[in-house]
């Protein structure tokens, strides 16, 4: 069912009947590897990548040859030190955060990049690993099972949880399983949120979630998670990167293994796979568990830090957000998936704060703006247009009414009052002026796609002008819509621009 | 018996919009084999504009035009205004993907989806909008109507049911009878072939996202009419409509409707009869269980071709 | 030669999947009323050469023209209503249509009104087709599929007529079969241009032949004179 | 074989490495807090969902608040106050309240916190800002076993302008025996922890009153009703509603009309709202009378509508209003007894219980019990919604 002429390229790539003629001119021409049924599309994109050259691609190379465990060790000892640049609790948090979103990210990768299956249930997973910790180290039924024996548990757990969803997939391919995974979800969110009255009893305290649940602790020495001050206790933090390193090399070592080849055979041509006598279905369900285990293994790890489970930690949003950095990173490279669970954690954080993310947004779209024209005049022109339409749009205004650019730009700091005096910001927006200028802007972006040369520069001076406008105006007023926002438009982009992630070079063909 | 009647009521009535949802969601994944995650976003953005019109028209209990012209107005510029997007989201996010894997599509429609309701949440904040329908001409959209037995039947839901069952045939004769529509049948089972044949592949996809735009405007509106609306309904009334699709068999049209039709009846029997707290979980449960004995949904064709 | 503009003209193709070069270096011409072979091997090009032709597939350098027009980017569809028309590889049916429903997607760029006049020559020359009107595609059997997918092509009154393998999965009677109808809609001035693995066949009804091998046109000429050249006897016709 | 030494290798460099972490920084965590200063800018952080399902009450609380700091820092306290705002959208769960607060209490100018506006954001935040000595006063979180019970889910640096469940419930479901003669109740919740528990409250009193009751419960997402109307029996006397979204109660309403469903509607204080929920002869419960007929709090009313024009007053800003109202003051008595500095955020904390504002903007005096961080001698009033949909106080 998919890209309808996939078998005619098998056909046609491969030299596989002795030919006439022609024979050692084809020879001579082949290229070097030929990727046999690789999608075009792909390949196209990795023909780019091929090109690079020059310092970077002399970088590459050199960096190439130094193994993989030597750079996980230096990143883990890198994000232990973490703490030593900021006192702040917050900052320590949001690494936390980062190495949790790490741990899911390189579970969903064994599913979706590896298993090359499409796994809409899998945030449930985190919720099976979080609610069985909760309910097997908390007051709720006062079973307190030592943590180093739980952590292990609830991985098996979220493995035979994992194996049971994944069992259909011996029927269900492709976007069935999609179907039957969201399902699932749905049916997890529902049990959980309903736990508080099954036939009368209290199972999982329902939506007000469960409370009191134990702190991790080795051999009698607990580690509290705030300090007595009340800020994050950093010991969570590296529990969390010791858990990451070792679930790191333990995928990796998966990978690298018999199992590891057999799913990127199984991804690459799965009817072969089955036709060479692969176990296809277990080798699905293995992913599936596998990825599920790491879920919930994941699910422990917040359960502890947070003190408490509920039911709407585990919906919908958090799984578009690790997909997000699945997809940006790169579906099938850890390295790639870690790359994007960094990158998407810290920019959902920093679009949190209006201050923060203002410095963001000018600051990607100037380097968006230099690396698409490079230094050159259409640069300077691009630059120069949109700062001289602004300062005369806000003069014109202010000229006009007062009250059109005497508002005040969310937050305050150097930029903030900068870009007071260049966009125009009213004291009070008429009602239809957000929607209709969010519209235009979206128009005018998806315009800017369609024409080229000059008339692209052209019009990107106003929408450029218009964006800050919209920026300063909507979508600052509600970051925390806007995160989401980006979020959903970086998957669009990403899936159009680079499809593969920013790492990821094989291709991803669900099954 | 009373309570029969009514719960089949309710079934329709839900079913109906749910019907009109899972169409779109089957004529894309007809002829793009993409499952359309952004589809229960454009109901939810059909509903908004509906809600947009109705206040401009000065809202309802003070509208400027008559209950029936209002209506249709209502629905109309609901509709063409979900076309427009459909065709902008085909155009924009989901073409350039066209010979992408197709996971590729499926990621971008979840981003559509996402930037959707995040949009509509930044614009217009995250709270319910009631349509008030109730005031318009002094409630006779509710109270009026006609009796079976003891059960009221109210205006306003045979105008959903009848407003949604005219569009299902519509749609229907479009598709089996139009020549377009029997490209799209034709493209849907075979692109390339139906490109050999002249057919305009990109005019057939744009033609059924057009199409199931309209008909998701149609079914944002019928459903405010009765229920309030917010950004976030879209997820939840895409899933609705998907597992309408689904357990229909999705890329079938008569699958679509008959899908919607019986998990109106489902959610509306198991809440009357078992549960309102379980009915969610009874029926996604039933759902997986169908999924493994039928993939392929009432009235899909079993996919011949093995992976 | 004759000078006319050709019908349908490649030239200078070059076209890759990825990678891998396909066509190399491909120049054809088909003129009004010709018919044209194009054979080769498996993997030799010729089902991307159609594609090239059709637009499914872009060349990377060269330019295809019908009846002069240069229609390197112009999409599928809109080249096939400039008079081409295809029979697939395989035949390609709509499965889950009525055979009517399949000569009616044939005509698909026919203005409704003369469509009347092309069932009725359709039917004419496959009277079968006329009785199985209302059965479903997907249950004929493969010689009735041959004379849809025939019909089906037909339909658009094409002025190019494109066979992907003819005689591919068609039982010997049926192949002579299908060669008799596409001498027969040569004859009534449908250019043709077929391509088939089937050498011996193809070329005692054709005009001209080309050759096929990994992604080059290794020969071309007359019919006659292809069928007596050394190399090709000894890599297709066997002897 | 070489590789997987070096795996080995690598690995229990990294064990050990996170461990001899854990042992260096785990005894020595100094974060002490510092002094702030006064005449600098301080914070107020608001933790409440601004977006998703919920997202309409933070934003109603967050427009009340953001009046509050402009109405009164300045001019009323002298004070250089920021009001900064941590989303915990409902579909992120309570623990995103934990997460949120911790960047507050990182920030050592946010000297009290507002919220969190849930009741599972305070049960999981509360233990973290109690560790940072942060008053976190929360404006609408009403479970009773924050406040009340054997074991308490909050901390003893958590207030609550509002009353608890422990009161509204009882409220509640008193009037619907003693006034409506109920015998026959009907009770909804949605499956979250404002409706479930408020619909518990009510419930208990009912069944203790020898009142038939049946639950019925729905997804928070649910718009639709017919079929839980359905199940109303017709000779039902009241629907109890405890919803946060008074358009579901509208909507509510209007299908038990439309089923020909005679039972009274009655909401609680998220039902109420006159420009949503407009149902002749239903009640909802309010945790203060009718504010827009106090003259104090019609001006502020009136101020508030000026900065927020396309805005309808609600049930969930006020109490913000006031919640900043009394955050602000002990800050300022917090400033007054540092003498210009605030050394220790404790010593927010420390004046809020003494705080007593009057007229509060929710009508009367506003103190906090001796007992407990809730107000004193709350009460919950009932309006009955008369035929011009307006609320009428009726008990």
């Amino acid at each position: 069912m998919s890209g309808f002429d996939h078998d005619d390229r098998h056909q046609q790539g491969s030299p596989s009947e002795p030919q006439p003629g022609a024979r050692k001119a084809s020879e001579a021409e082949a290229p070097t590897s030929p990727a046999v049924g690789r999608d075009e599309w792909v390949a196209r994109h990795g023909e780019r990548r091929a090109r690079r050259g020059g310092v970077l691609g002399t970088l590459e190379e050199r960096l190439a040859v130094v193994p993989w465990w030597v750079w996980l060790t230096l990143f883990v000892a890198a994000a232990c030190t973490v703490p030593l640049f900021s006192e702040s609790g917050y900052v320590r948090r949001v690494a936390f955060d980062t190495v949790v979103f790490m741990l899911l990210a390189l579970g969903l990768n064994v599913v979706v990049g590896w298993g090359g299956l499409l796994d809409l249930g899998y945030v449930a997973f985190f919720g099976i690993g979080a609610y069985a910790y909760a309910l097997l180290a908390s007051d709720k039924y006062d079973i307190h099972v030592p943590t180093i024996a739980l952590i292990p548990l609830v991985a098996l757990i979220g493995g035979i949880a994992g194996w049971l969803v994944g069992l259909p997939s011996r029927r269900l391919t492709g976007d069935y399983l999609a179907i039957v995974t969201l399902f699932f979800f749905q049916v997890f969110l529902t049990a959980t949120n309903n736990g508080d009255d099954v036939f009368g009893r209290n199972l999982t305290n329902g939506p007000n979630g469960i409370l009191d649940v134990d702190v991790f602790s080795f051999f009698g020495w607990s580690l509290p998670r705030v300090t007595s001050t009340g800020q994050f206790s950093v010991r969570y933090l590296y529990v969390a990167l010791a858990i990451f390193g070792l679930v790191y090399v333990a995928l990796r070592l998966l990978n690298d293994s018999r199992t590891g080849r057999a799913w990127r055979s199984l991804r690459e041509d799965a009817l072969a796979a089955e036709v060479m006598g692969m176990p296809v279905n277990t080798l699905k369900l293995m992913a599936f568990a596998f990825g599920a285990s790491v879920a919930a293994l994941t699910g422990s790890v917040a359960a502890a830090l947070n003190g408490s489970v509920f039911p709407q930690n585990f919906e919908f949003p958090l799984l578009i957000t690790v997909y997000t950095m699945v997809i940006l990173g790169g579906a099938g490279s850890q390295v790639g998936v870690v790359l994007g669970a960094i990158i998407v954690s810290v920019l959902l954080e920093v679009l949190r704060e209006p201050g923060d993310a203002r410095g963001l947004f000018y600051l990607v779209i100037l380097l968006a703006l230099v690396g698409v024209f490079r230094p050159s005049l259409r640069l300077a022109i691009v630059l120069g247009g949109t700062a001289v339409l602004g300062f005369v749009a806000h003069l014109v205004a202010g000229r006009v009414d007062d009250a059109w650019t005497a508002g005040v730009a969310e937050d305050s700091g150097r930029i903030a009052g900068w870009v007071s005096d260049w966009v125009i910001v009213p004291t009070q927006l008429a009602g239809w002026v957000p929607a209709v200028s969010y519209v235009t802007l979206i128009a005018l972006a998806l315009g800017l796609t369609l024409v080229e040369g000059w008339r692209r520069v052209a019009l990107l001076i106003p929408t450029l002008y218009l964006a800050a406008f919209v920026w300063e105006n909507v979508l600052l007023d509600a970051p925390e819509s806007t995160r989401y926002v980006v979020l959903g438009g970086l998957l669009v982009a990403m899936m159009i621009a680079r499809p593969q992630g920013l790492l990821g070079e094989k291709r991803v063909e669900i099954v | 018996m009373d309570t029969f009647v009514q719960l089949t009521l309710n079934g329709l009535t839900l079913g109906s919009v749910y019907a009109l949802i899972a169409l779109g969601y089957s004529l894309v994944y007809g002829i793009l084999k993409l499952l359309n995650f952004a589809h229960g976003d454009v109901f939810m953005v059909g509903s908004f504009i509906g809600f947009g019109v109705l206040q401009l028209l000065g809202g309802a209990t003070d509208p400027v035009l008559p209950l029936w012209p209002l209506l249709i107005v209502i629905t109309v510029s609901a509709m063409a205004g979900c076309a427009v997007l459909g065709v902008v989201i085909e155009r924009f996010a989901y073409r350039p993907l066209r010979d992408a894997p197709r996971i590729a599509p499926l990621i971008s429609a979840l981003g559509v989806s996402f930037f959707l309701a995040y949009s509509m949440q930044v614009l217009f904040g995250a709270e319910q909008r009631d349509y008030d329908a109730f005031s318009l001409d002094n409630g006779k959209l509710f109270l009026s109507g006609f009796d079976i037995g003891n059960v009221r039947v109210p205006l306003l839901r045979i105008v959903i049911i009848v407003a949604a069952f005219l569009l299902m045939i519509v749609l229907w004769l479009l598709v089996t009878r139009t020549r377009t529509g029997k490209a799209m049948k034709a493209t849907s089972y075979d692109r390339e072939a139906a490109a050999m044949m002249g057919i305009d592949i990109d005019r057939v996809i744009v033609v059924a996202f057009v199409l199931g735009s309209a008909l998701a405007g149609a079914a944002g509106v019928l459903f405010a009419l009765r229920a309030p609306t917010f950004p976030a309904i879209g997820f939840l009334a895409g899933l609705k409509g998907f597992t309408a699709a689904v357990i229909g068999g999705i890329g079938s049209v008569p699958g679509a409707m008959a899908g919607g039709l019986i998990l109106g009846f489902a959610e509306a029997y198991t809440q009357g009869y078992i549960s309102t707290k379980w009915s969610d979980l009874l029926v996604f449960v039933i759902l997986i269980g169908f999924m493994i004995f039928r993939p392929q949904g009432l009235f899909g064709r079993p996919d011949i071709k093995k992976v | 030669m004759d000078e006319t503009t050709p019908l349908l003209q490649l030239e200078g193709i070059n076209t890759y999947y990825g990678q891998i070069h396909i066509l190399q270096d491909s120049n054809m011409v088909i003129r009004e009323g010709e018919l044209v072979c194009l054979l080769g091997g498996n993997a030799s090009g010729k089902s991307t050469t159609l594609k090239t032709i059709l637009g499914i597939v872009r060349p990377r350098t060269g330019t295809v023209s019908l009846n002069g027009e240069d229609v390197t980017r112009v999409p599928t569809a809109h080249r096939i209503k400039r008079g081409m028309a295809i029979v697939p590889e395989n035949r390609r049916l709509f499965g889950p249509m009525t055979v009517r429903e399949n000569l009616e997607m044939g005509a698909y760029l026919r203005p409704k009104a003369d469509l009347r006049e092309e069932f009725d020559r359709v039917y004419e020359l496959f009277p079968l087709l006329y009785e199985r009107r209302s059965q479903l595609a997907g249950t004929l059997s493969g010689g009735e599929q041959q004379m849809v997918a025939m019909g089906r092509a037909l339909m658009s009154k094409p002025k190019l007529l494109l066979m992907d393998e003819p005689s591919m999965g068609l039982a010997p009677v049926l192949v002579e079969r299908s060669f008799e109808i596409i001498k027969q809609v040569n004859d009534a001035g449908v250019a043709m241009l077929v391509v088939e693995q089937n050498a011996n066949v193809s070329l005692s009804i054709a005009d001209r032949g080309y050759v096929l091998s990994t992604g080059r046109i290794v020969l071309e000429g007359r019919a006659e004179d292809l069928l007596e050249n050394e190399d090709l006897r000894k890599a297709y016709l066997g002897r | 074989m070489k590789r997987r030494l070096a795996v080995l290798a690598a690995l229990s460099t990294l064990v050990v490495a996170a461990l001899a972490s854990t042992a260096g920084t785990g005894t020595a965590a100094t974060d002490a807090s510092q002094a702030v200063s006064c005449s600098k800018r301080l914070k107020v952080a608001m933790i409440t969902p601004v977006t998703g399902g919920g997202g309409f009450i933070g934003q109603e609380q967050v427009t009340w608040a953001k009046f509050a700091v402009k109405n009164l820092a300045k001019k009323t306290y002298g004070l250089n106050v920021q009001l900064v705002v941590g989303d915990t959208p409902v579909e992120k769960g309570p623990g995103e309240a934990l997460v949120v607060a911790q960047k507050f209490i990182a920030d050592q100018s946010v000297v009290a916190i507002i919220g969190p506006a849930t009741s599972g954001g305070v049960a999981s935040a509360s233990q973290a800002l109690a560790a940072a000595g942060l008053a976190h006063i929360s404006p609408s979180a009403t479970r009773t076993s924050l406040t009340k019970g054997s074991k308490l889910e909050a901390t003893k640096f958590f207030f609550r302008v509002v009353p608890g469940d422990y009161i509204q419930g009882p409220t509640d479901a008193n009037y619907m025996v003693d006034k409506l003669k109920a015998d026959k109740v009907v009770l909804v919740d949605f499956q979250e922890p404002y409706s479930v528990g408020l619909a518990d409250a009510a419930e208990a009193v009912l069944k203790r009153k020898g009142v038939s009751t049946t639950r019925l419960s729905t997804s928070v997402n649910t718009t639709d009703f017919s079929s839980l109307v359905t199940r109303v029996p017709s000779d039902a006397d009241v629907v109890f509603f405890p919803t946060q979204q008074p358009a579901d109660a509208q909507t509510f309403g209007t299908q038990m009309r439309e089923q020909g469903k005679r039972a009274v509607m009655f909401g609680g204080d998220g039902a109420n709202s006159p420009s949503a929920f407009k149902i002749p002869g239903s009640y909802v419960s309010n945790f203060a009378p009718d504010i827009s007929g106090i003259p104090t709090s019609r001006a502020l009313i009136a101020g508030w509508q000026k900065d927020n024009p396309s805005l309808k007053l609600g049930s969930f800003g006020p109490p913000s209003y006031l919640a900043v109202q009394v955050a602000l003051n002990a800050i300022k008595r917090a400033c007054t007894a540092g003498k210009g500095q605030i050394k220790d955020r404790k010593d927010v904390f420390r004046n809020v219980k003494r705080i007593r504002v009057n007229p509060s903007i929710l009508g009367g005096t506003f103190r906090f019990s001796t007992k407990s961080n809730d107000p004193l001698n709350a009460k919950f009033y009932i309006f009955q919604i008369q035929s011009d949909g307006s609320y009428k106080l009726v008990s």
